[in-house]
């Protein structure tokens, strides 16, 4: 494997950084709007230049600061991150569009600040997914913590500042409690932080401490919601729905996924793992979560609720599936980042196009709404089987892959939670569309007249709905980097 | 509180005490103090700074440095009484009062009315004021020259009897002090003004900084003294001499203005208008 | 010129503040200029010694042309360079970012605040640079005195704060005149680097001991060490904005300074760390301390108060980092001692600000105050993220340093200290932002807020506080080259 | 140690057990007298035993002052025979600092009876509980 050193992940980042002072200066909608515009095209195009150089098996490095005697700030671009940076920065550009029509047909206050903090959340992510080395992760993770805030707690209201506390309380007690110790023990332990294929703790530490640790890590990284430290993110969805839809089904949550994978896979090491039989309890507990936060989304009767317990319980997946530690139940892990984002985006999409249009909150009533917005509810409907994990949707392929890993890693038990949950799913996703097309036109609580959101509501959807449908034929791009970052990962280059 | 302090107290003594049984014995010429630095300053400090008197040699010159943030102490003490303590927004007094002369009968004018400029016959006294004492005042008058004389000698002849400086300038500022408890403070803000008493204590401090900067200029060290060699047209050890004697006297001036504005503002609580 | 630097430093605040006096009588508007021309004149000179500290090593300065011990002999190195650096820049941003308030504060007695300023300045700088334990009290004398008058001058119980400060800092010092004292009888010299040749020999001394106890218990008392702080929080939230930001970053990390200064060069390391069973009770004494009061902390209602408990807290941080002895715990203490005065400007910088514009601060006053004043808060953020310890702000990589100094000693109590000042910083920090950022509340929900007026402070303000938000990111990432060019190099090859 | 012993420790090292006194004195006025002039003068006593502890360190018995006559040759001074003079220098600083603290603590003491019209410690704290 050739490394090559080059600029492009700095300069990936500082497109969103340098997004804020342009936007606080300049004072007209347009041109803030297109400067956003602009910022996540900018950010897209010089990730997606660095994709031949990962598709021909080289990585990307850039030391910015020595800013420890042993420890830089540095970043470091392989096949899994990539695929993250891809996934989190493509999204932003359909997610501007769809903050355009959402910000200005509620007339929201502070749009600036709410642009503003989107592209410093954005930079946040790219910069966790280049990271290459725990303590730059911890940076832009504690970056993403906080630029995140004034977004979660944008209407300014007490409903806004209970949400706003919760996530903070659970989100940064996470990462100073947890996190923070438990990055300094391996620093301790020894005297470097960088990932590796291997990991980097073999041999370093008995099997108790290692388990601490790695439970540590596993709850620490409060972001991936894992039960018991999930509440943050029901409670987060006070946001704006661009918000919810963006950060809060990819960018934040998946950071916090992202960052269990990395340090299960470049810290503690997937040999070690398996030699102490650590990858069970990590399964287990995302499994409890999976089954857990399922059956609680079927009691939700806020939209945005239900989709944030789904989101809780799919997330869960990725580390299950980082945490079976065979092949393809990684790749399907590594899958399900992308896979899962453009489903559950494009439900949260109509879950605010639906907010936008009507005014309403909740499932109860929503009876009928397939005829009043039937592209926004076809969309949904799209969504819901990517999620659920349906042919023809990417969903499916990522579930494939950890079905199958579950098998390779001979863990049946896996594979039913798997099933369980996928009906699960499909439980409480299908009633939503069954209803608002098929009700009778007694119960429906709509006139059966077209009258859509927005159109910068509605196209966001369908564009992600249609992404959704193509990734199940053409997975390629995803699938060719998840395939390249297990094999990084176990070793085999 | 009292039990929490007895506890300090005594547990502070304990330690002092404990410390204390491994003191060499009092008065001992063998004790590690009295046979390692200070022997140079007892040998060498005639041939080095031809100065007999050795406290002065060494506060003047061997430690010279700590006697200049000494002074500066004094200074930055004066300072911040007249910080602490000075009234600026003076409000003109409800009342003055008037004593004539010749009867001692008192006028008193309401108002912020005074007489006339003219009016040679009145004098203005204090609201406590209390018929002066001749005496007081004139074995006062007698004594100050000799006060301020002695003052002189004992800033001058530093260098062979104990004094300094330091001495010499509280002396010179008792004399003025004595001069206000026994006449008032009108009075002697006549003959030593606030701002000169700032002028000359900051004057004063400037003398032995300066006098420091000056051998820094001429290439030596801050405060080599030595290197006043050429300006002064002497040898070196006779200009570490002169050096000490030029800023003993910068310090008699900052510590006698010092003084003196630290009473003129303690005792009128800042006001400068009536004192003790 | 150069060469003269460490004696510069000192003398020039010092003649400036003697000609500041002078000029109040005979010409008002020349004293800010002159006084900020001096200051930046004493930053130049630090970072001139730093930087030859650094190409070429320590070096020395002989007052008078005496070589010690006969003489005072000023002892440049990484350590002190370090620090002198950070103090003197931090005097200089204060003066630029208050002299507005200090206008408004002091009235007709501005220009003899600016003298005192640069007296306590000049104290300050002296006791960093100096070699001699004696010269050392007469500097902090200088500091003590002139920091007695600025805090006095404050607001309602200035005074009282005042005393009692005198009273504290009077024991304090005392003490460590009292042990100099008895360095002295057994040792003959004042002299530091004297002072650590001779005392080797004399370890089982009981005067020695005695000496290192009462030196460092007065030395406790100056930087407020819980339960030694009763002075801290009335004199800082009392004495006003221009004096609070000043004292504050400067008087307790300096004498943190001396701590360190007294217990690696004056006492030898072994006797320090190894004779004296000292480091572990400090340290418990520094874990008692950062509870306590991030825990006093907590019932606060005012910011400044709040703040004045954070920074007893931190003392803390720096005392037990110290105490840990090991490299990496006193390299964190020592990072700390310049990335807390940093941030400490930087927080009452912009509490100075608030006060100044909102006239009070209360956190009743804060309502709407991001709306109000954004760059000040803004400001007041990075402070905040830096005291919770947010990468990449200083204070996270001095916390770096500290809890692995801690987790390499096996001082868990330590850890878990720091882990918990962390997080009540950031509950201290939120419940403030919180107030400024949400209320007033809008009457009906997902409503826009109100409207509050603009209130922000002037450029000349704002910009010095920016400049400083902005270090506190540079230092952080400066982090490594700090260690690895300077603290490495000021601290002994005996601490491993 | 014998009895003798201890008499012959006390009467060695007298003036040091002196300034310990004093020094406990002051300390004890400082922390428990509630009038805030008494603690100013348990300062004063404080510093001042400190005082009495550096000059009895200068003392050597049977030696004279520290000041030569001229035409004493250098080499002719025996160290033994002249008091140390480095305490008294230093005790000259240690004096100039106790009266500055003093004239700072007697101007803040006139500014708090300004304020408060007391200098009880407890009467001021009633009167600031009350305000």
């Amino acid at each position: 494997m050739n490394t090559l050193i080059t600029v492009k992940p700095l300069l990936a980042i500082l497109a969103a950084l340098c997004l804020p002072p342009i936007l606080a200066s300049s004072r007209s909608p347009n041109a803030r709007e297109a400067w956003t515009f602009g910022a996540a095209l900018t950010m897209f195009g010089v990730i997606a230049s660095m994709l031949p150089a990962v598709w021909g098996g080289a990585r990307l490095e850039y030391t910015l600061v020595q800013v420890l005697p042993t420890v830089s700030i540095a970043f470091r671009v392989d096949a899994l991150g990539l695929l993250f940076a891809l996934v989190s920065s493509s999204l932003w550009i359909v997610t501007s569009l769809y903050s355009v029509g959402y910000m200005r047909g509620l007339k929201e206050h502070a749009q600036t600040r709410f642009f503003s903090f989107f592209a410093f959340s954005l930079a946040a992510t790219v910069g966790v997914a280049f990271s290459a080395n725990l303590l730059t992760l911890y940076l832009f993770y504690e970056m993403l913590s906080f630029a995140t805030y004034p977004l979660v707690t944008h209407h300014q209201d007490r409903e806004a500042r209970a949400s706003g506390r919760k996530y903070l309380l659970y989100i940064l007690g996470g990462s100073i409690g947890l996190v923070l110790p438990a990055m300094l023990i391996v620093y301790h332990l020894t005297g470097t932080l960088e990932f590796s294929a291997g990991g980097i703790l073999a041999g370093k530490a008995g099997a108790a401490q290692l388990t601490a640790l790695l439970v540590m890590f596993v709850f620490g990284f409060a972001k991936a919601a894992v039960m018991p430290f999930h509440s943050w993110l029901p409670a987060a969805m006070v946001a704006p729905t661009p918000v919810s839809a963006l950060l809060h089904a990819v960018a934040v949550v998946k950071v916090g996924v992202f960052s269990v994978v990395r340090v299960v896979t470049g810290i503690f090491g997937t040999g070690l793992l398996t030699e102490l039989n650590l990858g069970t309890l990590v399964a287990t507990i995302a499994s409890v979560t999976i089954v857990a936060a399922s059956l609680i989304a079927l009691s939700q009767d806020g939209l945005k609720r239900r989709l944030a317990f789904s989101t809780i319980g799919q997330l869960s997946y990725i580390v299950l599936g980082a945490a079976l530690l065979s092949p393809s139940a990684l790749t399907g892990a590594m899958l399900h980042i992308a896979m899962h984002a453009f489903g559950k985006i494009t439900l949260f999409f109509c879950a605010g196009a639906i907010f936008v249009a009507t005014g309403k909150k909740f499932i109860s009533e929503m009876k009928g709404i397939g005829w009043r917005m039937p592209l926004t509810m076809s969309a949904f409907f799209i969504g819901a089987l990517s999620v659920i994990g349906l042919p023809p949707c990417g969903g499916f392929i990522s579930k494939w892959h950890l079905v199958i890993g579950a098998l390779e890693a001979d863990r049946i038990v896996f594979l039913w939670v798997i099933l369980v949950s996928s009906i699960l799913n499909a439980a409480y996703f299908l009633p939503i569309v069954y209803q608002a097309f098929f009700c009778s036109p007694e119960e429906a609580l709509f006139e059966r007249r077209v009258q859509e959101a927005p159109r910068w509501c509605v196209v966001p959807p369908l564009v992600t709905a249609a992404a959704s449908v193509a990734l199940f034929f053409y997975p390629q791009p995803f699938l060719q980097l998840a395939r390249l970052a297990t094999r990084h990962v176990l070793g085999g280059f | 509180m009292k039990r929490f302090a007895l506890l300090a107290v005594l547990l502070f003594g304990a330690l002092l005490v404990y410390g204390t049984t491994d003191f060499p014995d009092w008065g001992d010429p063998s004790s590690p103090a009295a046979t390692h630095v200070s022997p140079h300053y007892i040998r060498h400090s005639l041939e080095e700074t031809a100065v007999p008197n050795i406290v002065t040699a060494v506060l003047a010159d061997y430690r010279g440095y700590d006697t200049m943030f000494e002074t500066s102490v004094i200074f930055t003490a004066g300072l911040a009484c007249f910080f602490l303590l000075r009234v600026f927004a003076r409000k003109a007094p409800d009342s003055r009062l008037y004593r004539h002369r010749a009867t001692g009968i008192t006028l008193r004018i309401e108002q912020g009315g005074r007489l006339p400029e003219g009016a040679r016959e009145f004098e203005r006294i204090d609201s406590q004021w209390v018929p002066y004492d001749l005496i007081i005042r004139t074995a006062c008058r007698l004594v100050l020259p000799f006060i301020q004389l002695f003052a002189l000698y004992v800033v001058a002849h530093g260098h062979h009897s104990p004094g300094g400086g330091f001495q010499g300038g509280v002396i010179f500022g008792a004399a003025v002090i004595l001069y206000a408890i026994s006449h008032d403070l009108r009075s002697t803000l006549q003959m030593l003004p606030e701002r000169r008493t700032v002028l000359m204590s900051a004057g004063g401090v400037l003398i032995y900084a300066g006098t420091g900067l000056i051998c820094l200029l001429l290439g030596a060290q801050f405060l080599d003294y030595a290197a006043l060699a050429g300006i002064l047209g002497v040898d070196p050890i006779m200009a570490r001499s002169h050096g000490i004697f030029i800023v003993e006297i910068g310090v008699a001036i900052a510590v006698m203005a010092v003084m003196v504005s630290l009473y003129y503002n303690l005792a009128s609580v800042g006001r400068f208008d009536e004192g003790l | 010129m150069s060469a003269h630097f460490p004696a510069l430093i000192v003398v020039s605040p010092l003649m400036a503040a003697m000609v500041v006096a002078i000029l109040a009588w005979v010409r008002p508007g020349a004293c800010l200029p002159l006084a900020v021309v001096t200051l930046a004149g004493s930053l130049w000179a630090a970072a001139g010694m730093l930087w030859r500290v650094v190409v070429s090593g320590p070096f020395a300065y002989h007052l008078g042309n005496w070589p010690p011990p006969i003489g005072i002999a000023y002892q440049i190195d990484h350590l002190n360079a370090l620090v002198l650096t950070a103090m003197a820049a931090v005097a200089l941003v204060n003066l630029l970012a208050t002299w507005r308030h200090a206008r408004r504060d002091f009235a007709e007695r501005v220009n003899y605040f600016y003298a005192l300023y640069l007296l306590f300045c000049a104290g300050t700088y002296g006791i960093i640079v100096t070699g001699d334990a004696f010269n050392l009290f007469v500097l902090l004398e200088i500091t003590s005195i002139s920091g007695y008058a600025l805090v006095g001058m404050g607001k309602r119980d200035a005074a009282l704060a005042s005393l009692n400060y005198i009273f504290m800092g009077t024991i304090g010092a005392s003490f460590y005149l009292l042990g100099v004292g008895y360095l002295y009888l057994v040792t003959g010299t004042l002299n530091m680097a004297d002072l650590a040749m001779i005392l080797p020999r004399l370890y089982g001394n009981k005067v020695v001991t005695a000496a290192f106890i009462i030196a460092m218990t007065g030395l406790f008392m100056k930087m407020a060490l819980f339960p030694l702080h009763g002075w801290l929080p009335n004199a800082y939230s009392e004495s006003s904005s221009p004096v609070r930001s000043l004292i504050a970053p400067l008087t307790t990390k300096t004498m943190v300074y001396v701590m360190v200064r007294v217990a690696l060069y004056v006492f030898p390391v072994d006797f320090s760390f190894g004779h004296l069973a000292f480091a572990q009770p400090a340290v418990w004494l520094a874990v008692t301390s950062i509870v306590a009061a991030s825990l006093m902390a907590l019932s606060q209602t005012s910011l400044k108060r709040m703040l004045a408990y954070v920074l007893i807290a931190e003392v803390g941080y720096m005392v037990g980092g110290f105490w840990l002895g090991n490299r990496m715990g006193m390299t964190g203490a020592i990072l700390h001692i310049v990335n807390d005065a940093a941030m400490t400007l930087c927080a009452f910088l912009a509490v100075g600000s608030l006060r100044q514009q909102l006239a009070d601060d209360s956190f009743k006053a804060l309502r709407g105050a991001f709306r109000r004043m954004p760059w000040t808060m803004a400001v007041l953020v990075v402070a905040g993220l830096s005291m919770i310890g947010v990468p990449p702000t200083c204070g996270f990589f001095s916390k770096w340093y500290l809890i692995g100094g801690a987790l390499a000693a096996g001082q868990w109590a330590f850890v878990g200290a720091l882990i918990f000042s962390s997080l009540i910083n950031a509950v201290l920090f939120f419940r403030i932002f919180e107030i400024g950022f949400f209320e007033p509340f809008a009457a009906s929900d997902h409503g826009h807020p109100p409207d509050l007026a603009y209130a922000e402070a002037p450029a000349t303000v704002i910009a010095p506080m920016l400049v400083t938000a902005a270090g506190l990111v540079v230092l952080g990432l400066l982090t490594g080259r700090i260690v690895t060019r300077i603290i490495d190099a000021a601290i002994p090859a005996a601490i491993l | 140690m014998t009895a003798a012993g201890y008499i012959n420790l006390i009467i060695a090292k007298y003036n040091y057990w002196i300034y310990i006194v004093l020094m406990c004195v002051g300390l004890w006025g400082m922390i428990v007298k509630r009038n805030l002039v008494k603690k100013i003068i348990g300062m004063n006593i404080l510093q001042t035993a400190i005082i009495l502890f550096y000059v009895s360190i200068a003392t050597k018995k049977g030696a004279a002052l520290p000041i030569l006559a001229h035409h004493i040759g250098a080499h002719r001074t025996d160290p033994a025979t002249i008091i140390n003079p480095l305490p008294h220098v230093l005790m000259l600083t240690a004096i100039v600092v106790s009266v500055a603290t003093l004239g700072v603590a007697l101007a803040l003491t006139i500014n708090i009876y300004k304020r408060y019209g007391t200098l009880e410690e407890d009467e001021i704290h009633d009167l600031m509980r009350n305000a």
